[in-house]
This record gives C-alpha cells, structure tokens and sequence, in this order.
C-alpha cells in the first residue's frame, strides 16, 4: 500500500474513517484539534457518508457518541486530558451500556488544563478510572503514527467484539508530528452494512418489529433483559479477566541478552528505542519492553525475565509523578531493582537523559 | 359495544412506578396514544432523562436510550442525524433539562436538531427528594430551599418555553397540563403537534407539561392538582408559543 | 349501556376519576390491590354516560370505557 | 545517516512551510525516514514557532532532536534560543537580514543568508522562507533542489499558483548564496 | 503639558499575547480603565475562562481565577457569595460562554448573582484554531466548518443577549463593539455601567463584545474590522438591552 | 461530649461545619442527599452564617467549590459516584491549583448511574485517578458514622496543611444508616477567622496593596510566581513521597497471633470485623489489618506481618471487579496466596459470606 | 446481647418511624449500642420501604443483617419476602388485617397482630405502626414501654400534637395483643 | 503642542491608529520591535490635534496622548 507523509491527528481520523467509523462528536481541544476538523471535511464525503457533529461540550459530544452507540453504528470521540476528564461520567455510563465505542485521548500536560504540550500524565485515569464504578477498558498505546493507525483500526472490531468502549491513549507528540504512514484498506459498505446489521439485534432506533423492545441503559446489557446490576458488573469482570489471556500485546526488543530492560510506553517508548540503540552500540546490553496496550498490562512479559541476570528497570514515562511506573513496580515484585526516568507537564522526555540514566542503573562497566 | 377508550398498547400491562397522582404517568400515557395513532410504536426511539423518568423504561413498550442526567437531547440529536427514519423523542424532569441539561437542550434546540422533547415541569427534583429546581416557585420550601425560594439569593423560576423562543431554529413550543380532561385533550393535541412537525422534518419540537409531584410536595394528588391551577399556572401561563 | 372498566391492578387510588366523573359513577371500597391501593370501582355503574372523563383523566390509563 | 533540521521563527515566517517542504519531498521521493514535530507558543501569531525536521536511513526515534545537526533561525529570537542545540561541528543558518549580531560558537558553522532582503528585492516578503530553503538545499544537499521546489510548486502552488514565480526566484537566490557559501567551506 | 490618554495602570508594562489587532486587548483595556476609574483595582477578583482570554493574567494586574473551560460564571457566583466586598466580574469567548459555559451563565444570570459578565464574541473558537461556535455566521467557513455553517446541519447564531433578556433576573443586559473610536466610548460607558450594577448591588451585569480574531478569520486586523462592521453587526445588534 | 443519634449524612455535614466549612456547593444526587439538605438549613443559622449554594449541576457545584477554595474559605462538596465522576475535570483543576477543599463521595453502584444502592466501586477512582495528570489525593475511608464525622474534621485541617483537596471515600451505607455518635467541638470564629486571614496571602478576593497581584489557576501554587508546570508537578510528587512517610494510617484488630488475615476498607471493613469476632469465637485465629486512608495505602500494615505465620489473605470490598484487591496484591507480593470475598452493584456484604470464604482460605481446622 | 429487628411495609405505612422510635428510644435512654438502616425501593411511595434495627452490648458490625432476630411485616409482600430472614427460634410480627395467609415455617413464632383493624377502629389508619410496635414491645420485652412511647410524644408530637392520644391508644392496644401472645407462648 | 506617544515595544502593528487618525498623523518605517512588529510612529507628528483617537482605538493601548 501506498505510503503518505501525514500528520498523527489526521492519520488517526483517516485510519477510524477507513475502519468504519460514520459518527464522529467533539469538541475542540488541543493537541487534537486536527481530529475532529478531518472529520468535519471527511464526514460528508461521498466515499464515507457518515456524521460530524461538534458537541457543546466534551460532556456533549461524550453523550452524543453514548446515542451513537446505541444506534449501533461505528462511532468514535476525541478529545485530550482535561477534555477527557470531562467525559468520565458518559464514559463509565458507555462501559454501563456496554456500548461498541472509541475513544481516543491526545494526551497533554496536567493537572486540570496543565499544558498544551503532550504528556503521559493520563495512565490511570485511562488504564485504572476513566469514570465510577470499577469498570475498564482495552487501552491502546501507540508508540508512532503508524501504530496510531493501525490500532485505531483494530479498535472498532475489538469494541464490537466485547462490546465495550476502546480506548486509544496516545499523545498530543504523535498527533501534531508527521510521518510517512500506510494507511488501511477502506472497509467495504457491506462489511460495514452486515456489521450494522448484526447490531440491530440491540440497537435502539425503532423496534421494527422485534420480539422486545431494545432498552439501552447503564447497568444493561444491549439485546439481553435486564438483570440485577451485579450480575453484569460480573459478568464485566469475567470479561476483563479473559483480556488477560486473549488480548494481552506488548513488544520485546533486545532483551534476550539484556542486563538493563527500559520499560516504557507510547511516545516515551519510541524515543527509549532508540536510546536502546545507542546504548547498544557503546556495548551495553540493554532491552526494552513495551506494552502495547497498557491495559490489560502485560504482566507476562516481566514474569518471563530472568532476574538474576538483570542489573535493574529503567522505568521511563513522561509523568510526573510517575504512574505505569506503578504497574511496573507491581509485577516486578522487588526482584530487580527499578530506577526511573521522568518528564513532565508537557516536556519531552530526552533520549540522551534515558541513556544516562540507563548507565547509572547498568553500574560500572 | 364499542371501546371508545383504551389503554395505549404502548404501556406495558403492569403498574408503573409513579407515585399516585404522579403527573408524569398522564404524560407518558400521551405519549403512547399519540405514537400509537401515529403507528410509531415500532419506529421510535425515547430518550429518558434521569429523575422520575427512569420509571418510563418499565412502563413503555418502546425502543428507548437511558441518558446521562440532563443529557438526552445531545444523545436525541446524535440518534436522530444517524437514524432519520427513526422518531426520536426526548422525555425529561425539569431539573434533568433545565439545569445540569440546559446546555444540551439549548444547543439542540439552536441547531434545530429534529426532534421532539417533552418536559416536565414539577418545580422540583422529584426522584431525589423534593429539591429545588430552577423551576421552583417564588417562596416555595423544598427540601434544599427550607426557607422557601428567594429571588435574591435563588433568582426565579425559569420559563424554558421563554427561554427556547429566544432562539431562531425551533419550530414548535408549546405549554400544557394535565389537571383535567379539557386540558388532557389540549395536550394530546400538542403532542401529536410535536411529532407532526418531526415528521415533516421541522426541527426542534418542545412540549412542557405543567406537572406536580404529590409526594415531595407533601399533598395529596388531588391537592396537588389545586396547586398546580392556582399556583403553577399563573407563573407558567400554558398555550402554543410557536408553530411555523 | 355504556361502561367502565378499571383495572384495579393499575390503579393507585389517586381519585382523580372520582373527583372528574361528573355523574359521580366512581368511588372506592376498603379493597385494595397488590400494591396496597385502594382501588378505583364503579359503585355506581348505572350512572354512566360514557363520556369517558375519568378514563381521560386518569394518569395510569387504569380505566377503559365502552359504548 | 540521520539528518536533524532544527527551524525557528516567528509565527508567519513560513516556519512551519520549510520543514514540510522537505519533509514531503523526503517522504515522496526517497525511501527514508522522515520526521516532522511543529511546536507552537501559546499565541497564533506573533509568537514563536519551530519545528524539527529528521530525515534518515533507520526508524527515527526522537522526531524532537535535542540536538541537531542543523539549525535554521528566521530570527535572532531563534537563533539566539537554538544556538546551543546544534551539535557540534554542526551548521547554523541564519537570516541575516534580521539577525544582526553573531552569536559567539566557533565549533559550528555559520551560514549567513541575507533572506529578509532577497525577499524584499523580489517584491514579497512571504518568500523569505523559500530563499531560506534555496540556501540550506544547495548548502547541505539533502535533498535533490528540483525535487524540493517541484514540492513546493505542488503545496503551495495548488491554492496560489501566482506565487510560484515568486517563490522560484528566492529559491534560486538562495541557492546561490548557499553555493558560494559551501564552496567557501 | 497635560497627559490626556494613558495606558490603564492594571495593564502590566509588556506586550500582551493577544495577536496583532484582536480586539480581546481592546476589551481588557477598557476594563481595565474603568476599574481604574472606580479605584477597583485593588478590590476585584477576574475569572478568566479558557480561550484566548487566558492570555489576560500574563498582562493585568488584579487578582484573578482561571477558571475551567465554561464555568466563569460558577466560580465567579462563589467567590462574590464569599466575598461580596469584591467586585466579581467573568471574562469568557464564545466558546466558553455560550458554548460548554452555556448553563453557568444562563444559571447565573437566572440567580441573579451580583457579578459582571465580559462576553468575547468572535464567532469561533481563536484559542484552537478557529473552529464554529455557536455564534459563527450563516454560511462562515471555519475549521469545522469547512463547507461554511448550513441552518439544517448547524442551526443558527446564537444571540446571548437576546436569550438572557428572557430571564427574569438580570439588571444589565448590552451589546457593543469596538471597531472605532465612537463605538470604544460606547463601550466603556457599558463597562461602566455594568460595574455600577455590581456596586449598587442590582444583581447580574453582561456586557457582550462584537469582536474579531484576525488570525483565525484569515483578515488582516483592518480586514476584520470591516468584517465585523458589514457582517457582524447586522446579525448582532449593538444597544442596550436592559438597564433596570 | 454528648452522643446523638444521627444519619450518617447528617452527622458528616454537621461535622463539617464545626470544622469550619462555611462553603457548600452541590447538586442532588441519592444517597447523599441530606448532606446539601442539612446544609441548606444549617448555613443561614446564626451559629454558622456560612453559604449553601445549589450548582446546576456537579460540574458547575464542583466549579463553585473552585471558586470558594479560591478564596481561602473552608469549602466542600459532596455528591456520589456518577456525580463525582461529573466533577472530575474540575477535581483536576483544584488539585492543579492547590486549593484546599474536601470532597465527600458517599459511594453507590455503578459504572455509569449504576444503582442507588451503596458499593465500593469507586475505589480506583478515588485512589487513583479522579481527573487528569496524575494528581493525588489524600482519601478517607470511615467504617463508621464516628469516623467519618471525625474524618471529616480533620479533612480540613489537613486540606490546608497541604494546599490538596481532601477525599472522603464513604458510601451509602454510611450515610444513610444512624448511629449514636460524638460531634466535635465547633471550630471558634477566631480560629477560622485566623486561618481565614493566613489564606489572604494567596487568596483571589482583591489585591488590597498585595505586593503581586494573586493568581489562582491550574498549574500555579497560589501565592509563588508562575513556575513551570514540571516544577509544579515534581513539587506535587514530592508531597504525595512525604505522605507515605506521615499521612498513612490504618488499624490492625486481633493481627497478634492470626493466621489469617482478613483485609477491608470502609463499610465492608465493619463489618468484617464483626465476621473477625464471630470466627474467633469458633476458634479461627483471624485478624484484619484496615486502611483507614485508603491513600496513601499503608503498605507498612502489610510489610510488618510474618508471612510465614499466614495461611493467606482473605480482602473484602463491595466491588466486582475487585480493586482494592489490587493494591493488597501489589504489596503482599505473592508472600501468601489472598482470596477475595466480594459483592458489588448495590449488593451489601453479608457476614456469613465473609466468613464462609474465610473459613474455605483458613483450610482444615 | 444483639437483638436485630426487621421491619417491612410498604412506603406510607410507617415502616421507617417504626424503626426509628426504637432507636432513638435505645439511644437516648441506654448505653447500648444502636444502628438503623433504612432500605427504600425506587418509587417514593407504594414502593416497598424496609428498616433494620440493631440494639446491642457491642459495637454494631452489620446494620443490615441477613438474618434477625424479629422481622415485623406490615404488609403481605413484606411477610412473604423476610420470612426467611427470621434466625430459627426468631420471632415474626404480621399485621394480620392484611397478611391473609400465614408462611408456613414451624421454627419461628409467628405473632398476629391485626395492627390496620386497630387503626381502624381507632379512627385513623395512620397509627397502624404505633399499634405494632406497642404489640413488639409488650411481646419482647427490649425496651420500656413508657420510654418508647414518650419517645413517640416528643418526635412524632412536635409536629402534631393532635395525633399523641390516637398513637397512644394504638400503642396501648397493641401491647394488649403482644401481652396476650406472650402469655400465650 | 498636542503630541502622542507610542510605546513601541507593546505596538503590535495593527495599524488600527494609522487608519484611524483624521491628521494622518501615524505611520510605519521599516524599523521593528523585538517581537518582530513593525510598529507605529508618529510619522507626521506636527499634525496632531490631540484628538486621542489613535489611543482610543489602540487596542494594545500603546498610544499615550499630552495637549
Ligand atoms: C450526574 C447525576 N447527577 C445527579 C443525579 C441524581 N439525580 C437523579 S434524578 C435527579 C433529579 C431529577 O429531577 P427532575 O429532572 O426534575 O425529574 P423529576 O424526578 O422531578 O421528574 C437527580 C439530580 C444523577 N443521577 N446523575
Ligand atoms: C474542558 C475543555 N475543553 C476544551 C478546551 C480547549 N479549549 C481551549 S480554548 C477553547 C476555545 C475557546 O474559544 P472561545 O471561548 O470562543 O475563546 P476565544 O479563544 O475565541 O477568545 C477550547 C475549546 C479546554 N481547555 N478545556
Ligand atoms: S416523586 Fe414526585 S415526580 Fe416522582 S413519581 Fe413521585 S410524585 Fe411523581
Ligand atoms: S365515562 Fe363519564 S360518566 Fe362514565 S364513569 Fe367515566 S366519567 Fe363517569
Ligand atoms: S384515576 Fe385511575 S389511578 Fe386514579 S383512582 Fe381513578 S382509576 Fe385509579
Ligand atoms: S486567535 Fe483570534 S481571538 Fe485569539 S488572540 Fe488571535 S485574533 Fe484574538
Ligand atoms: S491624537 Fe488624534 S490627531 Fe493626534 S495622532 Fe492621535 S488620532 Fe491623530
Ligand atoms: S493601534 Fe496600537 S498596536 Fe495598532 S498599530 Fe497603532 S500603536 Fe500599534
Ligand atoms: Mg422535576
Ligand atoms: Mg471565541
């Protein structure tokens, strides 16, 4: 397939335009602004026929994709940091309706407002509580514009397949930087038409002659009568525990004979790996992991060490203080020790500081 | 012998969850009779409101969407644009649309989105317990206003067929109550008014119902009814405020 | 003759009926339905004129008229 | 081989036109690697704006270089701010129309491009950026220059076909500073 | 020689960040002014939305709140409950007033708290690139409406002083401009009153700018004065549309 | 002190204002109610004169609360899951601006609107993200109506000592049950007017001949210059450390000799002590260690037992999926194997559940 | 000592005052240990409206007990619901004007108090509660009879002083009925 | 002598001013501040009535007026 030298936002559009996605709500917020104008051209056109509607507001534009869900039709929001936090009700509301959603966070500087600039402050608002109610999501972390677009793409099938919204965690560094990218195949109005189809078994948009007619609430489950609330919220948990053994994905790189693992993720990951290249070429045995989605976590990819062969972790993410570092911390069980390297509130984190403090941890050489 | 009036078959056949008297109930039974002489049973979507509403969903036999409190009319305009065919319609309390929802009703109303949303208006917060609305009486005691609702420290009561009559898109507005069978047929009349203007692809379409609630205004339902002639209606004067 | 019919089940007691029926057809007896109500009856069925009144003012669509 | 291309200017200098203008021709024309990351001020215009341009033969990691190994300053705001992010034994172009006093780095290079005046003489002031890129191509060989312009022609070209003239004319001059300055080199 | 025009002494002695010829500077200016003139500059809290406005605590002097996206109107209700000795006044664009804010302002005005409300409208959203805010004109092309603003997709501009006119609380209730010297003095006679409303206590002041943004409407600064002059006005009407 | 028998609700809202909060902000929500009814009568009473203000909505209630917090006022909210979830973009803004307010979450079902029956299903939310940017809260969890009437109290205290918002995690049980209980003594108008008069020197209420006008905003300490957001980050972290150290607290009951340990937090923590008595008396050696902040998790409780001793760890919330679960898993470490006994959506937890999944973990006995 | 109390009816029968004049009359009057938990189904009335009381020599663990010592039903939905939440050997209060049918279960004392005919008799149906709990008290023995019903003076008189003499009277002929079962066991 | 005075370094070039005064008083040279405006001078100073028009509308208020 052809390659195009794009931005990360319009990428990402395209890549959930190409997906299915026919429903778009936001609202505008940088880094991601870019998002929803794509959609806002693209929506109308011939090839896509599909809706774009600015919200009032995040919270808004958060209900409106909630309604699209309900109609069954592939839909998506973006929106970033602040913004998301916004949408946290109509979000754990989505995760209650059990509703095939995307939801995609350019993340930027925090607290609050924070900054414009990307971040990585966002983990567990996305990973642990994106709303009440213990409730989870598939939460995706691409690392290049290319990872972007291919997850996004992947999404709209996984939220389907679970029923239950996806989350794509990226960063406002991926959505304003551009890159040569190859962007997926268009999905056929059949596939996309037998797809609708098949939800119209829950879909509320007018009985039609069902046998029932379609309620779509929190705390529902969409086609099925309703239950009492802990049911589902088990039947959620059965569902998140089988996560851990289908949809677990992360990448190893270098690690075989590694003495130091940097672990990191997203954007944070991509300028690891190459900090992972140069270390490497000064002779350091140095390797990395990286979740691909940061939830479920891939705690597999840590029992598998070997770590009486590991000098330590290096942790690296651009939040401070540190969250996947967390999760890390977890499953890493004191038996290595983990040292970290942060950025913060919208800095971006230097490759040259990660190689530093690699060599730190990696000790004397 | 005929049957000259019957029990919508939109209604499931149990007993809803109102409260006796409870004016949402005549709402919702319109409702029901209209999409019935319509045929729209089997083409319709409902958006409830969180309040007292939530009990529609038990009650009526039709494809509905529970909303986020104060949020059906942004999910009401994002089903409709997906699904013209489908008759979309909004069902919410006063404080769901006109206090944490009046951004949402706003906008939708200023994008004429087409569809059509019933409100009603019980000057309270019924299903939490009787607190105030930003449709509470001047002076009336709520169990957040024990004092009674002050204009210097509450404001007034807020007249949301006013307020949307302020903006260009929508194409019906009207008030109405339900206290008796003169104003129950009135009402109907507006309902099938709405969804007509829906139908014919109008725009926004708005019906608020002048309703009470018994329980939290601790009277009984036919006091109730007094109440809302004598003191709800002088300060929500009912009729057709729009209809182009 | 016309008639009513109510179906106790629905009906909560509010007595909008029995207040709206102008040939005062409706009333209540000290029985109540599963819910505790004490329902609406027509204690006076002869009265009726089916003009449907109470069925129009009764929120809980209890009521069904024949004519 | 890893290129690093720092830009930086006010808003409005075409700033952000000069890194995709190779960027586009890089990614279309050959087969590396090819980074782009804008980073704006808080306010649209009148503020400062960069970007980071990296062109390479293997994946790119930091498409935020925090050194490169070339700097273009459209003013002395930039130039003064970035001259410390160039790597040593590295090259900086200035536009000297704008940026009066030299910044004291003896391990780096210099290449001073009267741009603000080109663009003057050539009748526009939109085309500083163009004369810029005539003289960082020529300079660095990066990039094939008929590629880069053809680029430029198709971005800029397609809504304003007017300016192409223009814009070809600084491209030329400041090719030719860029040559004499590498053959002073 | 007497100096008979000076720079307002809460403006802080730089460049602001505002761009070249937005008329946001020119409303802080004559806020600014007009504090000065009250001697408010020591007793007045700013709540500042988010917008291009957050460029205003980087250039004046007073204390200030930034606020959440849309909540001015909230925050600035609290802090004058807390503190009625402190003039309380909000600075919010459209984006943020009309927009996300629209039921904080609509619920403030309708309290009728005793702040001042400073409306920017500038038809879009500057701070983001210029996308479609309520205000935007029929037919305007912006980032997100890149085939220009349609009544059946978008609906209609939204008239903020118009829809708060429909409450019952609000004392002062203006439009303005400020596209040349005559309409400035206009202006700040407006500000004035608005703030004169809040020291008599009369309870919720708004004073809407007609305004611009330049950069986002791709006119030069001249350009977009006559924009607003030939397109804006006629959609929003300046005057005085309460004064009780 | 006087015992009165009160509804939780009640008692929590009247502590609060003999702690001094003479700002409330809310909006309805069941089953937290009475907090803003009792307010809304409380307030105007001469003893008090203090401000109830009726949000239109969370967000708006949350953005009041800003404002109060702005001002150097004693101020809170409360409102409950889906409510909460509401405020969280305005959370994370209190907690970028450093403003000292407390928020009260008396807990129900969820995701979403969930149910309006008590539950623990806001644990992650509480204690790990309730907004954007990895802000942190210290977070309350009362097992009593006397705890969270003392809680309460010091929440203010503590507020101010850490310019931070203070979390109070309850539940519906709490505030809709009544229990005899002590109040404390009303803070004197002295008092608060001092620590009124402390906050003038950052408080937005007017510059009044201040040296440098004041700023309130997200990514700001009131009162310091304008820094950058990193620095304000880092300095944030640095506190949560210093929490670990002097903020943490939990109780251990009947831990001296057991084998077993039974973990809990909150309501479900009352009434696994009472399951504790219950299987002592039968003869189990059982013990419960008890957050008493749920943030910063005393891990220390867990670090100080003798693994060896244990036959396992049996950790009880009213959440499905689990999730204080988690942070018990991440500090035990794999020392001794943990069960967990659960219920969630509004479901309270029995103590013969309880002490079913103890006896089954207790093994033989 | 813990005796657990359960009590059920619909909302509007008095459910809640029930279980609070217990309460309050514990606390105010003992050193006991006393919670009230009040449980309500959505609707505000006609729903069902259930309250557990705990009154006991040690802190409380479970407000809401699975099972309790004494389950009071108003109602027949109340009756049928919590027969099972009665410990065997426990003890179940039905207001049997309206609870028709008895649940068979042996190992419990059923104790028939026909509270709404009292009431009735009585001239308001609103004292129904006041007359089951003057048969609970005589019955069980938990609390004085005089302090329970001062306590009803004092929160239910407040407000209506006109009702004291009619919840007295149902008070008084509900201990009747509860002396009589007692003897009786 | 009515004069103005234009702070430079707040003059963000707007020309605002220049199109505003009735004397034709203000102008642009090529000279610019450090943001990089070209800012306004007062190139026909002797024209000036003192009308203070030009500060009116100078939204940057970097126009001072003395009669
Ligand atoms: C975000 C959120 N806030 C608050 C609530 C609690 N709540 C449920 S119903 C309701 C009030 C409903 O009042 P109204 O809309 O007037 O409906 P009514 O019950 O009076 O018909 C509220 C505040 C909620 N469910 N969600
Ligand atoms: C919750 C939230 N959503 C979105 C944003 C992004 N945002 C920043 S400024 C702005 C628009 C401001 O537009 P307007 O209020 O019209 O002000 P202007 O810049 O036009 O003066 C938006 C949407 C934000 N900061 N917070
Ligand atoms: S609480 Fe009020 S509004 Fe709700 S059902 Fe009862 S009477 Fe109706
Ligand atoms: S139909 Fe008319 S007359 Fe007959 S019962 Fe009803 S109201 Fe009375
Ligand atoms: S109006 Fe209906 S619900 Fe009311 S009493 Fe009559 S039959 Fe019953
Ligand atoms: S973007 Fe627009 S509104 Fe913002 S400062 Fe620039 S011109 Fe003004
Ligand atoms: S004061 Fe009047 S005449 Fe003088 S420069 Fe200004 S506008 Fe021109
Ligand atoms: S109006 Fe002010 S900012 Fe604009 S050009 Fe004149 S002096 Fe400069
Ligand atoms: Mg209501
Ligand atoms: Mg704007």
């Amino acid at each position: 397939m052809e390659k195009v030298f794009m931005k990360g936002n319009e990428a990402i559009a395209e890549a959930a335009i190409r997906a299915g996605c026919r429903f778009f709500a936001g609202y505008p917020i940088t880094p991601q602004n870019e998002i929803p104008e794509y959609m806002s051209r693209r929506m109308p056109q011939p090839d896509v026929r599909g809706i774009y509607l600015q919200g009032e507001s995040e919270t808004a534009s958060a209900a409106m994709l909630y309604g699209a869900g309900a109609t069954g039709i592939r839909a998506m929001t973006s929106s970033s940091s602040c913004g998301i936090a916004l949408m946290s009700e109509v979000i754990a509301w989505m995760a209650g309706a059990c509703l095939p959603v995307v939801i995609c966070n350019m993340a930027r500087g925090g607290p609050g407002i924070g900054s414009i600039q990307p971040s990585q402050q966002d983990y567990f608002m996305a990973t642990k509580a994106s709303g009440n109610g213990g409730f989870r999501m598939l939460v995706f972390a691409p690392s290049t514009i290319q990872e972007a677009v291919d997850m996004m793409y992947r999404a709209f099938d996984l939220a389907q397949k679970y029923m239950n919204p996806v989350y794509i965690l990226s960063d406002g560094f991926t959505g304003a930087m551009m890159e040569p990218v190859v962007l997926p195949e268009m999905r056929s109005e059949e596939f996309l038409a037998a797809e609708r189809k098949k939800n119209e078994a829950w879909a509320a948009t007018g009985r039609k002659g069902a046998a029932r007619s379609h309620q779509i609430g929190a705390g529902q489950r969409p086609g099925f009568p309703r239950a009492p609330l802990e049911q589902k919220n088990k039947a959620d948990w059965e569902m998140y525990e089988s996560w851990k053994v289908n949809e677990v994905e992360y990448e190893n790189y270098k690690i075989e004979d590694a003495e130091l693992i940097i672990t990191s993720y997203g954007v944070s990951a991509r300028i690891a790996r190459s900090a992972v290249d140069m270390l490497r070429k000064e002779g350091y045995k140095v390797g990395m992991i990286r979740p691909i989605k940061v939830h479920p976590f891939p705690e597999i990819a840590y029992e598998q060490l070997d770590y009486n062969k590991l000098r330590g972790i290096l942790s690296v993410e651009m939040s401070i203080p540190p969250l996947f570092y967390y999760d890390v911390e977890a499953v890493v069980r004191k038996r290595t020790p983990i040292a970290t390297c942060l950025r913060s509130g919208g800095e971006i984190i230097e490759r040259s500081a990660i190689i530093e403090a690699a060599k730190k941890l990696y000790g004397d050489k | 012998m005929e049957k000259i009036y019957s029990r919508p078959i939109g209604l499931k056949k149990s007993i809803n969850g109102y409260c006796p008297g409870c004016l949402h109930s005549a709402a919702g039974k319109l409702i029901m009779s209209v999409l019935e002489e319509f045929d729209l049973l089997e083409r319709c979507t409902q958006v409830d409101g969180v309040g007292c509403s939530a009990n529609n969903h038990t009650s009526m036999d039709v494809d509905s969407i529970g909303s986020p409190h104060g949020r059906p009319c942004a999910v009401a305009s994002a089903v409709k644009r997906i699904s013209p065919e489908t008759v979309v319609y909004t069902y919410q309390g006063d404080g769901d649309l006109a206090s944490i929802g009046l951004a949402e009703t706003m906008m939708a109303a200023n994008r004429g989105d087409n569809i059509t949303v019933f409100f009603i208006n019980n000057a309270n917060y019924g299903m939490t317990g009787g607190q105030m609305a930003p449709t509470t009486l001047m002076d009336m005691k709520t169990s957040t206003t024990p004092y009674g609702r002050h204009a210097q420290e509450h404001g007034y009561p807020m007249h949301m067929c006013e307020v949307l009559n302020a903006l260009t898109a929508p194409s019906y507005i009207a008030r109405v109550t339900c206290i008796d069978a003169a104003n129950v047929r009135k009402a109907r009349a507006a309902v099938k008014e709405a969804f007509q203007h829906q139908l014919d692809g109008k725009g926004f379409s708005f019906v608020e119902f002048v309703s009470n609630c018994p329980t939290n205004w601790g009277l009984s339902p036919i006091e109730s009814l007094k109440f809302i002639k004598e003191k709800m209606l002088p300060e929500y004067p009912l009729g057709e405020f729009r209809n182009r | 003759m016309p008639k009513i019919e109510i179906e106790s089940e629905y009906c909560k007691s509010c007595l909008f009926c029995v207040e709206a029926c102008p040939k005062k057809v409706i009333g209540t007896t000290s029985a109540v339905n599963s819910k505790g109500y004490q329902y609406a009856v027509a204690i006076n069925p002869d009265a009726c004129v089916g003009c449907a009144i109470c069925a129009t003012v009764c929120p809980d669509a209890a009521i069904e008229v024949y004519k | 081989m890893e290129n690093s291309i720092l830009i930086g200017g006010f808003g409005g200098q075409g700033v952000m036109i000069f890194g995709q203008l190779l960027c586009y021709t890089a990614a279309e024309t050959t087969d590396k690697y090819v980074t782009y990351f804008p980073s704006y001020s808080m306010e649209k215009r009148g503020g400062t704006a960069n970007c980071y341009v990296t062109i390479s033969d293997e994946p790119i990691g930091a498409p935020k270089a925090e050194m490169t190994d070339y700097v273009v300053a459209l003013n002395s705001l930039a130039m003064n701010k970035f001259v410390n992010n160039v790597y040593s034994g590295g090259t900086m172009f200035i536009n000297s129309s704008v940026c009066t006093e030299k910044p004291d780095r003896t391990d780096i290079t210099f290449v001073e491009v009267p741009a603000s005046d080109v663009a003057r003489e050539i009748g526009d002031s939109r085309v500083t950026n163009l004369c810029m890129i005539g003289a960082f191509i020529a300079y660095t060989d990066i990039l094939p220059p008929e590629k880069v312009l053809a680029t430029a022609f198709k971005k800029l070209g397609a809504k304003h076909p007017e300016f192409n003239a223009l814009n070809e004319a600084a491209f030329k001059r400041g090719m030719e500073i860029g040559k004499a300055a590498k053959a002073k080199k």
